[in-house]
């Protein structure tokens, strides 16, 4: 018996007495029922619902269709919309500049998987406090719809053209390399994806969100295996998350059906209500076998694939001080003087 | 040493044959060794020591790209004049490695001196040289069992003997010993033995026969001996660098590996935590793109880098360029194409980083000369960044930043830090809703911006490379993107007016003849001017530009002369390029004459003051 | 429409006030649609049908970087002389885009006409236009009830509407039809009746009130209609292409894209399998990269992109140079800087590509200034390649490389591959282990070069981007890297003499008064000769350089010149810059002026016009 | 009971005639005792061993001392050393023009796991024919000493500085990128080296060796986890692995103890005889365990970790025609008269 979900309640303000249209962006000139302004709708909800404050917020993206999105939600962020592929080295820098902003970095999975795989790779070894949106459609759509890294093998365009290449599994990929909050999800399943998004909120280091969102121009004809359709019939999801709050926390009693909780780090919680898997997002191995197994298959697994919350971040490996970089005052960063007095004596 | 003080004291022009002058404080040493082998210890001290004796001087490194066992050179110029360019002849040799020994000795002049492992048998090779043979690991037995460590000590060895057979100070050879080990007694110690039986075996052996010897002046008082790559480290933490990205790369890593000690040092906040954040990052386009979205966001953010890595970072700078972003970063050139020659030095990205990216893009491109410059500017580029918006390049090369020059001391800052035009939260206020990320408002053509994370709603703006109006809105309008671009082309021009001007140094009234050179061209340039001037009364004046875009003084200093020679090091007369594009036919003809110089070798007196000289003939 | 032959055919000055005349064979139509609208088809029909009455013409596509629902207008210039270039003013607007309708309207100059859905009212807009309304989604219900069928039919009503205002041919318009859709039955039957649907209503509704109208030629006899990408890939085709690598840019996508079809079709070996590989690489480096290599292997290698992607090959290029390895590289150039406008035109990348990559580096730049030498320079650069050993661009730009032009048909190569000088197991066999990879035989600073799998077993060299001498060994020494550096710049000087040679149009005597442009601007200088000539008796030499190294020919022109005008598609006039780089202080002062055309749109004859006109009075 | 090594008899000439020093290259100019010198004796011997006609192969290498190693083995071999991090897109571009070639590359683990692990990830992706041999030492020995990515977390340098950061697992990317032939050895360990580099000849597809080579100069102190002592301290062979030739398997009876043989595309054989782990290569899931299991527990686990001898290679992918593209003549690359117009028609 699912119980209600404690973060759909809807609101008119949130807690910060902002309304959901304080958290919209410029009107989208994305093809129309495009899965990426399916995304933005809900990356709207999920900041608006966990009270986080815009301009607070800093959108990163690469190039693509699914880069341009960043100016369609949170207008009151500044955003960067940098080169083809290069989202996470842009992400790391601003992060590192101000590391009290909440970076939410959007790319494609040609912008990641293809050109850009070099620093997803480095970017989720070095668990940089970042929420890594992958609008996945196997396509790139911008440039008119060639296949991308992650069209699964025998894929056909309309056009009839066949990838004859196995596809990347970025979810894989991240797992693979010890990242710290992995979910697979579908621009199609808002419930679930706004919980993936609060939660990944919520977490402190690289949360990497591999979303099929449906590219409706070049990708979503029958036969497609990342179309709109074959989601819908397709969506397994491996349990029913909700996301709960750390203040509703306190309120809100332990759920019947409830199989497992998962504290994050702002002291919110991830509830797990197990479907037929049973599957635990803690344990690695499981992570792993989930994947290939999907890959295998071709099954389509949404959820929370794995988490960990108890590695360190970037920030923590370059004991970084607390104060933003960024604002730092001419005291705190040139020293004095006596030092370059100090410094020169030891040149000579 | 006795018979030392018998020589004349005074330098008077002698023919070949008659008995050698005494040569005082004007040599150059060659140190011929194998790289790894642990002999830059032993340079540095015999650098230090003469350095010590207030006597001019610069060691200079010519070593292979490979990590042990190849030929390497360490040079030292010591000149009584301050004339410490490369020389190319070697008047003293220390010649260690078989490998190279034979043609080591057979490019000396006559008359010079060499210094040299005896099995080698140097002294059959020529009969105009003076040889000075020894022992080096016999010796070094004396000193330790380890064999190891003999192979390392053999090295201070010829400190010792050259320091005899030069008259060096020993208690600056010492002393330097010291500097160089600091804290590792052990180390001292054993040094200190291997150059007291280097002296030693110099003294029972060896008959002093050439001309050269040292003494002690008093020209470096208050200096400093440093690599144009610390002094660059140390401009920026003077500058205060806060997000330093690199990817390692000959010659540029030490520019920020040097930075990271002296942040480690100097910068940790009242938490004791790092007020500074350095990335080794996975490679160059990660290092500029994180540096870029730092600037962005607001650090004071650098990178390092050269050739290879120039080119790897040419789409973000043009993003830098068109989204207006600071960030500082320097290229240590090295010679090109390609891998090129990665242990030489060259000016050869002076063109390609200029414009760099792909489109209208230009780059303001700081051309420091000396440590003292990369010092400076390596504040001042942060300042210029910030103000400008902009990537700001400076460009070092190999010969500035990985060898060692004596230097007055830097100077403090002498202004506040320039962080240019940011909005902040009370700004947003007071201009209640008007700003406009990429407008003109001041004329200067320098926009305002704001940083992520400033807390008032009109604060955010969308940052991107493609077409935007001045309110940072997307827009494939012509009329955009022409003003914008237009309004880019006039910040340059603020740019010119900004940055640090030309040094010219001018005859009244000016000399028919001139020389335009930058970088690490300028100690040969000084050099080869001071020759024409005593030995043919050739007056050169001198233009050296310290920056791009150039100023206005450069044309009317071409226009002011009859020849002007443009030195490049490089092939393509990359300079010479850059002056005819910017003033094209306002240049009249026949005055720009090109020198260029690539052999990856750093530029020396020599090769300016023959080229004048047969120029000067031609013009004559 | 019965009044149509009323109007007088003579081509007349009138003033205006009066009735128009007739103009015949000379307009603009431009369709303002939102992309994804599926009105290309239309458009091709249209250009298609007047192209086949014998009309010369040209189609432009101004679209937003995006998929779908923005703004594009495709505009058709008809014009009996041959003028083709963009004209800035429309005649003919086919307004179907709501969002921009109006602005549209403001802009057309007095006498224009306007076709327009009905609903937009437009008529209140302006007194002074020709307005012809229709209810296009109501027309189109009549020819299927399908929803989406229904929007793309809209488009062929116009076509239909636009056939009866301006007389078109209706066979030519069904023709099109056909060869448009080709085996799609149902689709051609559709589109017919849509025509017809259009023509019906003008024939019912509409009162022909301007004076524009079309009239069948010969002026296209044998002439092909086709975009400069897909002339590039058929030339690429025809130069032997085996492997092509690219990563998807616009505007160079269509480049391979169009290449791969051609393979598909014509390049099938004996076995029924490839004699190529397309490989679409996961972004620009390893495109070039592997093309590189492939090019190092013996194959004949390409790779096309666009800006950002070229800042991207940067690195490699210069192994490419100096490891000097044949390579063919397409730039179809759009608006930078950075992402810029990415559907825009511009020759922005002159000056980068010229010197891309750090170093001493320099590229031979083909200039193609038609789809017809799209398809020459396709098949020569791999000749220039191959025998050069050195990677080629072809520099071609979005409105050549996607607009429609009619041209001259192609002409199969005149001579056989160069495949260069490669040494095979036999030549190695009579030559007796003499190979030197980067030796000058020849004189013409060319080497020879053996493929990996030769099997001799002196045909092993080893290839590398780091210094080496003419065996190909690893060296630092200074004299092997000056020898190969300096036979570099010989071998440019070889490749100054094998380059297209530029295209001159002298009047004899020389004018005072000459034109350089290149690449896309061609038409736009021709246009805009005739009219200087025609209308205020200005004669206008004109040079073309169709490539990179410039050849001395144009240092002739200049300096036989009075004044030159440089035309260049870029804020800071590149190819202006080169000129001057190259030629110095032998380019007489004054006579060099700058016309720069940079807003992303096609060059016009306006533009050029107007400058010209306006320098010449001053000059006056 | 080990069998006797069936590859390792010593033999003066090869079947071509050869003799070793026909495999010989120049003198190295690599630090003495590196370990990627090791790796190029162990090359030189496989090569030899396996009857490889010199001329047909072809190195490819990036940049590093370990890519500088190409220069010093098989003279008589064409050698391609291009830029850091590229030896992917080389080794792709020389083998499509000649598809007869064999293609050995060259990395080092900067090469390959930082500026590199892009171009690896697609190349392993598509499965190109190609020996590709990673010589890690976890620093990048050529500039002098820094952390590569595949530094252990916590390692230290020489001078005392920490790595901060996981290592990437090359095999484990390598592994769950779907490669067909991963391999794990050590420069230590001459014997098993050269079976698996022999293996990996006969192996069509890409076959990925991640070295264990040690640097001496900057990474072979006590306490480093590359070095030397700690390899040859920690090395656990997964399997005793011999290499059986398609020709010496006939006459070859089935040797004693021999748990599982694998068939390679050229008709060789791998013969394992397991040891405690029981471990069969053939099994993703197992490998993929195996990996996190070493990687966990910091065990330096070496052999044949994953064959997968079905998938087909980048070549068939694109179904190119057998002859090299780049020995084709102008017949067959320059189409007739007769297709211009025909095309030219098309266009009317
Ligand atoms: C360096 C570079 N190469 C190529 C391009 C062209 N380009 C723009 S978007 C894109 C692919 C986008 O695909 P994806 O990331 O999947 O985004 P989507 O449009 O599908 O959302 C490409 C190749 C570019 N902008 N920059
Ligand atoms: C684009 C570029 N960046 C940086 C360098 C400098 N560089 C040369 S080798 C190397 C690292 C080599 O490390 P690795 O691949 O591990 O090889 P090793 O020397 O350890 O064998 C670097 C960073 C370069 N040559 N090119
Ligand atoms: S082309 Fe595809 S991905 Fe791009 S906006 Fe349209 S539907 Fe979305
Ligand atoms: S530095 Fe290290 S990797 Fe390089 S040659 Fe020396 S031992 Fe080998
Ligand atoms: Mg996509
Ligand atoms: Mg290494």
């Amino acid at each position: 018996m699912p119980a209600p979900d404690a973060s759909s309640r809807p609101r008119k303000v949130n807690r910060l007495g902002l309304t959901p249209s304080d958290y919209k962006g410029k009107p989208s000139t994305l093809c129309k029922g495009c899965g990426h302004d399916a995304i933005s709708s809900q990356l709207i909800r999920a900041f608006f619902e966990s009270d986080v404050r815009p301009h607070q917020v800093a959108k990163l993206s690469g190039i693509g269709c699914s880069s341009k999105t960043p100016a369609y939600f949170l207008n009151h962020s500044h955003g960067f919309n940098a080169v083809h592929g290069r989202m996470p080295s842009v992400a790391t820098g601003a992060v590192l500049a101000n590391r009290r902003l909440v970076a939410v970095g959007v790319s494609g999975d040609g912008d990641t998987a293809s050109i850009g795989i070099g620093q997803f790779v480095h970017l989720v070894r070095r668990n940089l406090p970042l929420i890594y949106i992958v609008e996945n459609n196997g396509v790139y759509g911008l440039t008119k719809g060639q296949f991308s890294a992650t069209a699964d093998e025998n894929a056909a365009l309309r056009s009839g053209e066949v990838n004859r290449l196995p596809n990347i599994d970025l979810c894989g990929m991240a797992i693979e390399l010890g990242a710290t909050y992995v979910a697979r999800s579908f621009a199609g399943d808002p419930k679930q994806l706004v919980a993936l998004l609060r939660g990944a909120l919520a977490h402190n280091g690289t949360a990497v969100l591999d979303i099929l969102s449906p590219c409706v121009t070049f990708n979503n004809h029958a036969g497609s295996t990342k179309s709109y359709t074959w989601g819908k019939d397709n969506e397994e999801p491996i349990h029913i998350l909700d996301f709960v709050p750390a203040m509703d926390q306190i309120e809100v009693e332990y759920e019947e059906g409830t199989d497992q909780e998962v504290q994050l780090h702002d002291g919110s919680w991830v509830r797990l209500r197990k479907l037929e898997r049973g599957y635990d997002p803690t344990d690695r191995r499981a992570a792993q076998e989930l994947v290939l197994e999907a890959n295998e298959k071709n099954l389509f697994l949404t959820g929370l694939l794995y988490l960990d919350t108890s590695k360190r971040t970037f920030l923590d490996s370059l004991e970084l001080c607390d104060e933003p970089l960024a604002l730092l005052s001419e005291d705190q960063l040139r020293p004095p003087p006596e030092v370059l007095d100090e410094v020169v004596a030891s040149y000579r | 040493m006795s018979d030392k003080t018998a020589l004349v004291e005074e330098i008077a022009p002698s023919d070949i044959d008659s008995e050698p002058e005494r040569i005082v404080n004007d040599l150059a040493i060659q140190v011929a060794t194998v790289n790894g082998s642990g002999s830059q210890s032993s340079n540095l001290v015999l650098l230090r020591a003469l350095f010590r004796m207030g006597i001019p001087v610069g060691g200079k490194n010519l070593f292979p790209s490979n990590i042990a066992g190849l030929p390497t050179w360490f040079t030292i110029r010591a000149n009584r004049d301050g004339w410490v360019a490369r020389k190319r002849n070697v008047d003293y040799l220390v010649a260690l490695n078989p490998q190279t020994a034979i043609r080591d000795v057979e490019s000396l002049s006559p008359g010079s001196a060499v210094v040299y492992e005896e099995g080698l048998r140097l002294e059959r090779r020529r009969d105009d040289l003076v040889f000075y043979p020894a022992p080096f690991q016999e010796l070094a037995a004396e000193v330790t069992r380890e064999v190891r460590l003999r192979k390392l000590l053999a090295n201070m060895i010829y400190v010792g003997l050259l320091g005899e057979l030069l008259s060096i100070d020993v208690e600056e050879i010492f002393g330097a010993i010291e500097s160089q080990f600091r804290s590792k007694k052990a180390a001292v110690e054993l040094n200190r033995r291997a150059v007291e039986i280097g002296i030693r075996h110099a003294r029972e052996n060896l008959v002093k026969r050439d001309p050269f010897t040292l003494e002690r002046m008093d020209k470096n008082r208050g200096k400093v001996l440093i690599d144009g790559n610390a002094a660059a480290a140390l401009g920026a933490m003077f500058g205060g660098a806060s997000v330093a990205t690199w990817y390692p790369i000959t010659p540029s890593s030490s520019v920020v590996e040097q930075l990271t000690g002296f942040l480690k040092r100097y910068r940790n906040g009242p938490d004791g935590k790092a007020t500074y954040a350095v990335v080794q990052a996975e490679d160059e386009l990660a290092a500029v793109g994180m540096a870029l979205a730092a600037g962005w966001a607001g650090a004071r953010a650098m990178t390092a880098t050269s050739g290879p890595g120039i080119s790897l970072m040419s789409e973000f700078v043009g993003l830098g360029y068109y989204a207006e972003i600071p960030l500082v970063i320097w290229n240590i050139q090295r010679v090109g194409p390609s891998t090129g020659l990665p242990t030489r030095t060259a000016q050869g990205d002076i063109l390609s980083t200029y414009t760099l990216s792909h489109g209208d893009t230009k780059h303001v491109c700081l051309l420091p000369a000396s440590t003292r410059e990369c010092f400076e500017f390596g504040w001042k580029a942060f300042d210029l960044a910030e103000r400008l918006q902009t990537p700001v390049f400076v460009l070092s090369d190999l010969d500035l930043g990985m060898n060692i020059w004596a230097t007055e001391p830097f100077e403090y800052p002498d202004r506040p830090m320039d962080r240019g035009k940011v909005l902040a939260r009370e700004d947003l206020e007071r201009l209640g809703g008007t700003f406009q990320r990429y407008a003109d408002v001041d004329g200067d053509a320098i926009p305002y911006r704001t940083l992520p994370g400033t807390e008032h709603p009109g604060a955010a703006y969308f940052t991107r490379g493609s077409g935007h109006d001045e309110s940072a809105e997307y827009t494939e309008s012509e009329e955009a993107y022409v003003r914008i671009m237009t309004r880019l082309d006039r910040k340059f021009e603020t740019a010119r007016e900004m940055v640090p001007p030309p040094v010219v140094d001018q005859a009244e009234p000016a000399s028919p003849l001139g020389i335009i050179g930058f970088g690490s061209s300028d100690p040969a340039i000084e050099e080869a001017r001071n020759r024409l001037r005593e030995d043919a009364a050739i007056e050169m004046d001198y233009l050296r530009p310290r920056a791009l875009p150039l100023c206005p003084s450069v044309l009317d200093f071409i226009t002011s002369h009859q020849r002007v020679v443009v030195l490049d090091q490089n092939r393509d007369g990359q300079m010479l390029q850059l002056l005819r594009a910017e003033y094209g036919d306002r240049i009249p003809p026949g005055v720009l004459r090109s020198l260029r110089h690539y052999s990856g070798h750093p530029m020396d007196a020599q090769t300016i003051v023959d080229y004048v000289t047969e120029m000067e003939i031609g013009a004559a």
